[in-house]
């Protein structure tokens, strides 16, 4: 790549805590960075033209679909993916939920998922299946016909609850 | 799919960002939240030479009382700002109301009022409301700036009256009148799709509860959000009676709209639910008016 | 894609006929045409930058004109490929007096588009030629008004 | 106490790597000096390739190398077929043509690739595709199917006489003798659209030419690594021990996963290879709606006969099949159509004719369902239209021609996708059909509930779809399960996987066998280093076919244990218990060896062995069943429809299924789940729209509408469970069950909420727009 880039950003981004500093092409989509320039491949592509929601990262906190940001667009910004929920040895209460109601089969839309997920739950601890589902919208999934996706939702709201 | 190459600038100020549109007019393209421009972008219908990216300026993000009892908002303001703020439920409830069935989360914490406005695509709900409530458009250059009825500003698909050294800065929406009342009836394949056909209506009533004042406004309906205008002139003095209802909606759905035929839904299909969601928003709107004495 | 519509023209019907069959007339009604050329007889070619909001492609492309009975009717083809796609027009065109002064234009045609445009931008293709035919037509009437003014 | 895990809803060994972004997909493979791939697909849905400059393209910085058909010379040729041809008979014609690496001449469907760029990134590689000037003769392109057939058409293949890629005609009885003695004859056309089976992981490859090592290695997101390693190693001239074929984690199959060597799986390691450079494709999706293949386009013209009791007498189903391009796939949809066009009843005449059609449209192959929600679309339309003629309850006709349960194993007297005599293994259907009436409440819904809504003005309906599934296929897998000197398992098979849950199911199968827990057996599926034979996942048959070949080599290993630990522990075999990783004399639990010492010992390092013994605690076994087994179910829904939007509400769904022995009810249900969703977009919202011209109108998500959580019911499952007698496990698939009555249902409880109107629905799927074309038609006759 670095034989054709003109016009190079410095960006410098906090992804899950740690601080990056990288020089981009302007046209670098987040979600290309993350993969493949900082090696988090847990955000996974499934669209790139926003409807399906594999790419969700958290900005600042806010579920944004990082197929449709510039890199250099999170300069300066706090990024989120699913590998800043939980390890394998310590599982995030979502990602335990998702687990024990088997809200995943094939996993790719999962990272998407659980972030939203995260947010979701922290703006409303209890919400309702009608609300889960709705803002589960922006979720595709072709596995799970979404019912063990609903199921680990509210399961995790109990278990964030306690 | 992934985007050809541009120039990027991102200006911290209004005035940086107006100086880069009169500096390069056609060829700069404004990025505002970026939620239909990126999509066409990655697709490569869409290749701008350089792109303003607005999202550094935080001058445009604000919800603001009006002086007259509305509301003033930035431009750069995110619908989720917009769905969640308490001022926007209490002065704009339809805007309140509709926000949650704008497209996903994720792309309301990024999508924009004003990148929405700008965009102009006839099957936006921000954009038919912005109609329905009457707003008023400021639109900055490096030079001035001026105000345009929503009603003015929106002038073909995806084409509006900003010029390509132009800003949409700031949207103001007036408060509505006392006993009015307003809905917005939608029909999309999937919730969150793009409506095949979308109504937004308010209306007001007068002391005697005969229809004193009333916008309808479709969406996906033409090019432009499709102003019922022959409706509306059929309901205004009348009772607002189921017959009279009914007749207005018949109105808009054959004289009003000018609907297009697409894989969803034919021309035809738009046309009558245009008449179906047109008498369910009216006598929404107008049983909430009723009850907003 | 079929097309179908009918336009009133303030002039008459030789004076629409002259501006339909004259290219240069033609390629100002519609916005972007550039650098329009003859390449034989009713045969032309040139680019068209198509402009819909942020949508902008150029499109190289070939216009014929056939069955021509002056002053009544003819047949336009275009034939355009760009990034985006190609697109590939026809339109029967039949001018009727309409009174003295005014002029029916009634057309019927099919439009074939492909590639990206067609793949991901049906939603608006049946807006943007309807759009794009009403503008073009009002501009070659106002060319027309203007110049028997 | 011996710990069951067959049966029990353990939780998935793999969802922490999944669940922590830690899992491997195809596209996170990344290695030093990788480059990128682009295609460039073709505009036209058919057209004559006049010509083609690169060398701007080339010239474009960045760019590494541009090939097309010219390039790859002697390499080039098309893919190998992928099923057996047809048996050679008078009744049937076959025209293999099979999909190329690159357009040489002609176009044969919108998106095929016709010249790759190998660039530095994806990013350059798509810039320099637009450099490519190409030329093309556009031709009339062949859509419809029955126009296809005409005497006149264009060809999709200029040297074949028609458009007719194959032709099949089966018949069981005598159907025009039963015709005869029918009180009643209904026809009917019913037209079926395609629709894609839109995985949220679209396809992608990395190949790996180690010139040093002489050794390729693929990461393919494919169903069936095996065969891609085998084919792959043949075209390049490899032998097979130099190829490794890895799928790793796969972000959903649902069949066209199973499609080997696509145009990418045949360019991608022959370029890496020739450029001596790691090369990454992956597929975008708009690519996918073009080059992954898809499914389901019919025409059947279906004619039933019954007695006036409502007594099928015979069916008769004459049909197009679509298979777009090329036809790489042979028979195998087409056939499966035809062996549940009978559903589960019993049918002593049946006639059908099948020919499948070449169309400049993407290349057609099995769907999750794979021509079983067809042939079901079939008969149960067909049985509802009886019902109605014959004043007969939807149920009752239903029930009265059901197989009884002595009548199995059922011998239908035709044969299956594998060229077997189609014959159901065993089953209970009325008692499946009944728990699902009971489920939904459905005498209590039509008597009690419906009339009340009707008076309210709502159109509310209920509708009960039975359905057969085969499954299984064979021919084989196999397994090997090895017990390491940890105590902790190993099992390792051929098939991908695609998040069906293989890493836990076969892990309980082993753990159930040996006396471990769960997780302390390692699965690898997907990778040809670790296991050399196999086919794939497809047809329902991991957990079948697979799932029985773990079970057969897993016993054969807990007999391993068992020998030598009785002889460490001096005790008969008889007296031996396997648990908690340890084999136990019965009566003296503190007597006992660990697995893990068992294993040092079956592998030591010096001293004599006796002759013949085989070191270590590992077998390797293999299945094939005789022939597939045969799962039965049956779905219920009740239905809301907006008369005026034409807008719906499921308000209820039952399913209940039998499909044998089930290994973990949680995975099952997740299973029956997401074939419900996509069951459910097959019936209203997703179609492939493909234009007159073969240009398809929808190739992204935001206009091909895959149902999201809003749409989506909640689904409740009931179980009935009859063992299979093929296998012994007992147990049938279940794969692809959920999406295949769907539709058929969806029809039934339309027509049924529509009361005051007289709806027939012969299409799938169906929308919104459609509906109100069809209440209007209904209006004006």
């Amino acid at each position: 790549m670095e034989t054709t880039l003109q016009n190079v950003f410095d960006l410098a981004v906090t992804v899950n805590g740690t601080r990056y500093e990288q020089a981009v092409e302007p046209r670098i989509l987040l979600s290309d960075f993350l993969r493949h320039d900082l090696g988090l491949t847990g955000t996974h592509v499934g669209c790139e033209h926003g409807v399906c929601g594999a790419c969700t990262v958290l900005l600042d906190g806010e579920p944004v679909r990082s197929c449709l940001m510039f890199a250099v667009q999170a300069h300066g910004r706090e990024v989120t993916t699913v590998e800043g929920l939980g390890t394998i040895d310590h599982l995030h209460p979502i990602q335990e939920a998702f687990q024990e109601a088997h809200g995943l089969q094939c996993g790719f839309c999962t990272p998407g998922i659980l972030t939203t997920v995260k947010v979701f739950l922290e703006q409303n601890p209890n919400p309702s299946e009608e609300e889960i589902r709705e803002a589960l919208s922006g979720n595709l999934c072709r596995c799970t016909g979404y019912q063990h996706i609903v199921d680990a939702v509210q399961l995790a709201a109990e278990k964030m609850r306690k | 799919m992934k985007p050809a190459p541009f120039e990027y600038h991102a200006p911290t100020t209004t005035e940086e960002a107006l100086s880069l549109l009169a500096e390069h007019g056609y060829d700069a393209k404004i990025l505002a939240g970026g939620q239909s421009l990126i999509p066409m972008m990655n697709f490569r219908l869409v290749q701008p030479a350089i792109l303003v990216d607005l999202n550094n300026i935080p001058d445009l993000a604000y919800i603001n009382p009006g002086d007259d009892g509305g509301l003033r908002l930035g431009s750069m303001t995110r619908h989720h700002q917009v769905e969640t703020s308490p001022l926007v439920a209490e002065r704009a409830p339809l805007i309140h109301e509709t926000m949650p069935k704008i497209a996903y989360p994720q792309v309301r914490s990024r999508g924009t009022f004003g990148g929405s406005i700008s965009h102009a695509d006839p099957s936006a709900e921000l954009v038919a409301l912005s109609v329905a409530l009457d707003g008023n458009f400021r639109l900055r250059n490096r030079d001035g700036e001026r105000w345009t009825p929503a009603r003015e500003f929106f002038v073909g698909l995806f084409t509006t009256v900003l010029e390509p050294n132009e800003l949409l800065v700031e949207a103001s929406l007036p408060p509505m009148p006392p006993h009015s009342g307003w809905s917005l009836k939608e029909v999309a394949r999937r919730p969150h799709d793009f409506a095949l056909i979308g109504v937004a209506a308010v209306v007001t009533l007068d002391e005697k509860g005969l229809c004193q004042q009333a916008r309808m406004v479709l969406i996906s309906a033409g090019d432009v959000p499709m102003v019922a205008h022959k409706a509306v002139e059929l309901l205004k003095g009348q009772a607002p009676t189921a017959e009279a209802i009914k007749a207005a909606a018949e109105v808009a759905a054959t004289e009003d709209i000018d609907p297009s035929s697409d894989i969803h839904a034919t021309a035809e299909f738009r046309r009558h639910l245009a008449n179906v969601l047109s008498r369910r928003a009216l006598e929404q709107a107008f049983q909430r008016a009723a009850e907003n004495k | 894609m079929k097309l179908e519509g009918e336009y009133t023209f303030d002039g008459t019907r030789e004076d629409v006929w002259k501006m339909v069959r004259d290219p240069q007339v033609l390629a100002t009604c519609v916005p972007g045409t550039q650098n329009l050329r003859m390449t034989g007889e009713n045969e032309y070619e040139g680019e068209i930058q198509v402009r819909i909001g942020p949508i902008a492609g150029t499109f190289s492309g070939r216009l014929l004109v056939a069955n021509e009975v002056p002053p009544v009717s003819c047949t336009l083809t275009v034939e355009g490929t760009g990034k985006v796609g190609f697109l590939k027009g026809r339109g029967d065109v039949a001018l009727s007096e309409q009174g003295a002064s005014q002029t029916l234009m009634k057309y019927t045609g099919e439009v074939q588009i492909g590639g990206k445009v067609a793949s991901v931008g049906q939603r608006l293709f049946d807006t943007v030629s309807k759009s794009m035919i009403k503008q073009g037509l009002d501009k070659l009437n106002e060319i027309l008004k203007t110049s028997l003014a | 106490m011996i710990k069951k895990f067959i049966g029990k809803r353990v939780m998935r060994n793999e969802d922490p790597r999944l669940l922590t972004g830690q899992a491997q997909f195809v596209d996170d493979v990344e290695i030093p000096g990788m480059l990128h791939a682009a295609f460039l697909r073709s505009d036209y849905a058919h057209a004559r390739l006049l010509s083609i400059d690169v060398s701007a393209a080339r010239q474009h910085p960045g760019v590494v190398a541009v090939f097309t058909a010219e390039d790859m010379g002697d390499d080039w040729f098309p893919g190998p077929p992928l099923v057996s041809p047809p048996p050679t008979a008078k009744d049937v014609t076959f025209h293999s043509r099979r999909q190329v690496p690159l357009v040489k001449d002609k176009v044969r469907h919108a998106g095929e690739a016709i010249a790759v760029v190998i660039a530095e990134s994806r990013y350059i590689a798509e810039d320099a595709v637009e450099d490519i000037l190409v030329e093309f003769e556009p031709l009339e392109a062949v859509v419809d199917l029955e126009k296809a057939l005409e005497v006149n058409s264009v060809l999709v293949h200029d040297d074949l006489e028609s458009n007719l890629a194959a032709q099949m005609f089966q018949q069981k009885g005598d159907y025009e003798a039963a015709r005869q003695q029918a009180d009643l004859v209904i026809q009917r056309r019913i037209v079926i659209e395609r629709g894609a089976a839109a995985a949220m992981e679209n396809r992608g490859i990395v190949a790996h030419w180690d010139a040093k090592s002489q050794h390729l290695t693929i990461w393919d997101t494919t169903q069936a690594p095996i065969p891609i390693r085998n084919g792959t190693a043949a075209r390049l001239g490899l032998s097979e021990h130099q190829v490794r074929v890895i799928a790793p984690f796969i972000g959903g199959g649902f069949g066209p996963k199973i499609m080997m060597f696509y145009a990418e799986e045949l360019v991608i390691p022959w370029a890496a290879k020739k450029l001596n450079r790691p090369v990454k494709w992956i597929e975008d999706r708009r690519e996918n709606f073009y080059a992954t293949t898809q499914e389901r386009g019919q025409v059947h013209d279906v004619e039933i006969a019954l007695s006036r009791d409502g007594h099928i007498l015979g069916l008769k189903d004459n049909f197009l099949h679509d298979t777009g391009a090329y036809d790489p796939y042979g028979l195998t949809i087409p056939l499966n159509t035809q062996s549940h066009d009978m559903g589960g009843y019993d049918i002593k005449n049946y006639s059908s004719e099948f020919k499948v059609v070449f169309t400049n449209k993407t290349i057609v192959t099995p769907v999750r369902g794979a021509g079983r929600p067809q042939g079901i679309f079939v008969i149960e339309r067909m049985m509802d239209a009886a019902a109605k003629e014959l004043g007969m309850d939807a149920v009752e006709i239903r029930k009265r021609n059901l197989i009884p349960p002595e009548a199995f194993p059922y011998e239908h007297k035709i044969i299956d996708q594998a060229f077997a005599p189609l014959i159901f293994d065993s089953g209970n259907y009325k008692a499946v059909v009944d728990k699902a009436l009971d489920m939904i409440g459905y005498d209590k819904f039509v008597k009690e509930e419906q009339p009340h809504l009707r008076v309210d003005g709502k159109y509310v309906g209920i509708a009960i779809a039975p359905f057969v599934e085969t499954t299984g296929v064979g021919p084989y897998e196999g397994a090997r399960v090895t017990v390491e000197a940890s105590g902790k398992i190993n099992v390792a098979t051929g098939i991908g996987t695609q998040g069906q849950g293989h890493f836990t199911s076969f892990a309980q199968i082993v753990a159930e066998q040996l006396g471990v827990e769960v997780n302390d057996v390692r699965i690898v599926t997907g990778d040809t280093t670790e296991f050399h034979w196999g086919t794939g996942t497809f047809a329902s048959r991991g957990a079948v076919v697979a799932g029985n070949a773990v079970h057969a080599a897993s016993s054969i290993v807990r007999k391993k244990i068992l020998k030598l630990a009785s002889k460490v522990l001096e005790a008969p075999e008889d007296e031996l218990e396997l648990e908690d990783g340890q084999v136990r004399v019965a009566d003296i639990p503190q007597k006992s060896v660990s697995l893990g010492e068992l294993a040092v010992l079956a592998n030591p390092l010096r001293g004599a062995v006796e002759p013949g013994t085989e070191p270590g605690l590992e077998s390797t076994a293999y299945f094939g069943p005789q022939y597939g087994a045969t799962a039965f179910g049956t779905h219920a829904m009740i239905l809301e429809v907006d008369p005026e939007t034409m807008m719906i509400k499921i308000r209820r769904y039952v399913t209940v299924e039998d499909c044998g022995t089930v290994l973990n009810p949680l995975i099952l249900e997740g299973q029956i789940h997401g074939g419900v969703s996509m069951g459910l977009g097959n019936a209203y919202y997703e179609k492939l729209h493909f234009d007159e011209n073969g240009q398809l109108l929808n190739a992204s998500f935001a206009d091909y509408l895959v149902v999201s959580a809003t749409e989506m019911p909640r689904i409740e499952v009931g179980h009935l469970e009859t063992r299979s007698t093929l296998n012994e496990l007992g147990a049938k698939g279940v794969g692809e069950a959920g999406a295949i009555p769907v539709p058929a249902l969806f029809a039934q409880a339309l027509e049924n909420a529509f009361h005051d109107r007289k709806l027939e629905i012969l299409e799938m799927p169906l929308s919104p727009n459609r509906l109100f074309e069809l209440l209007n038609e209904e209006k004006s006759r």
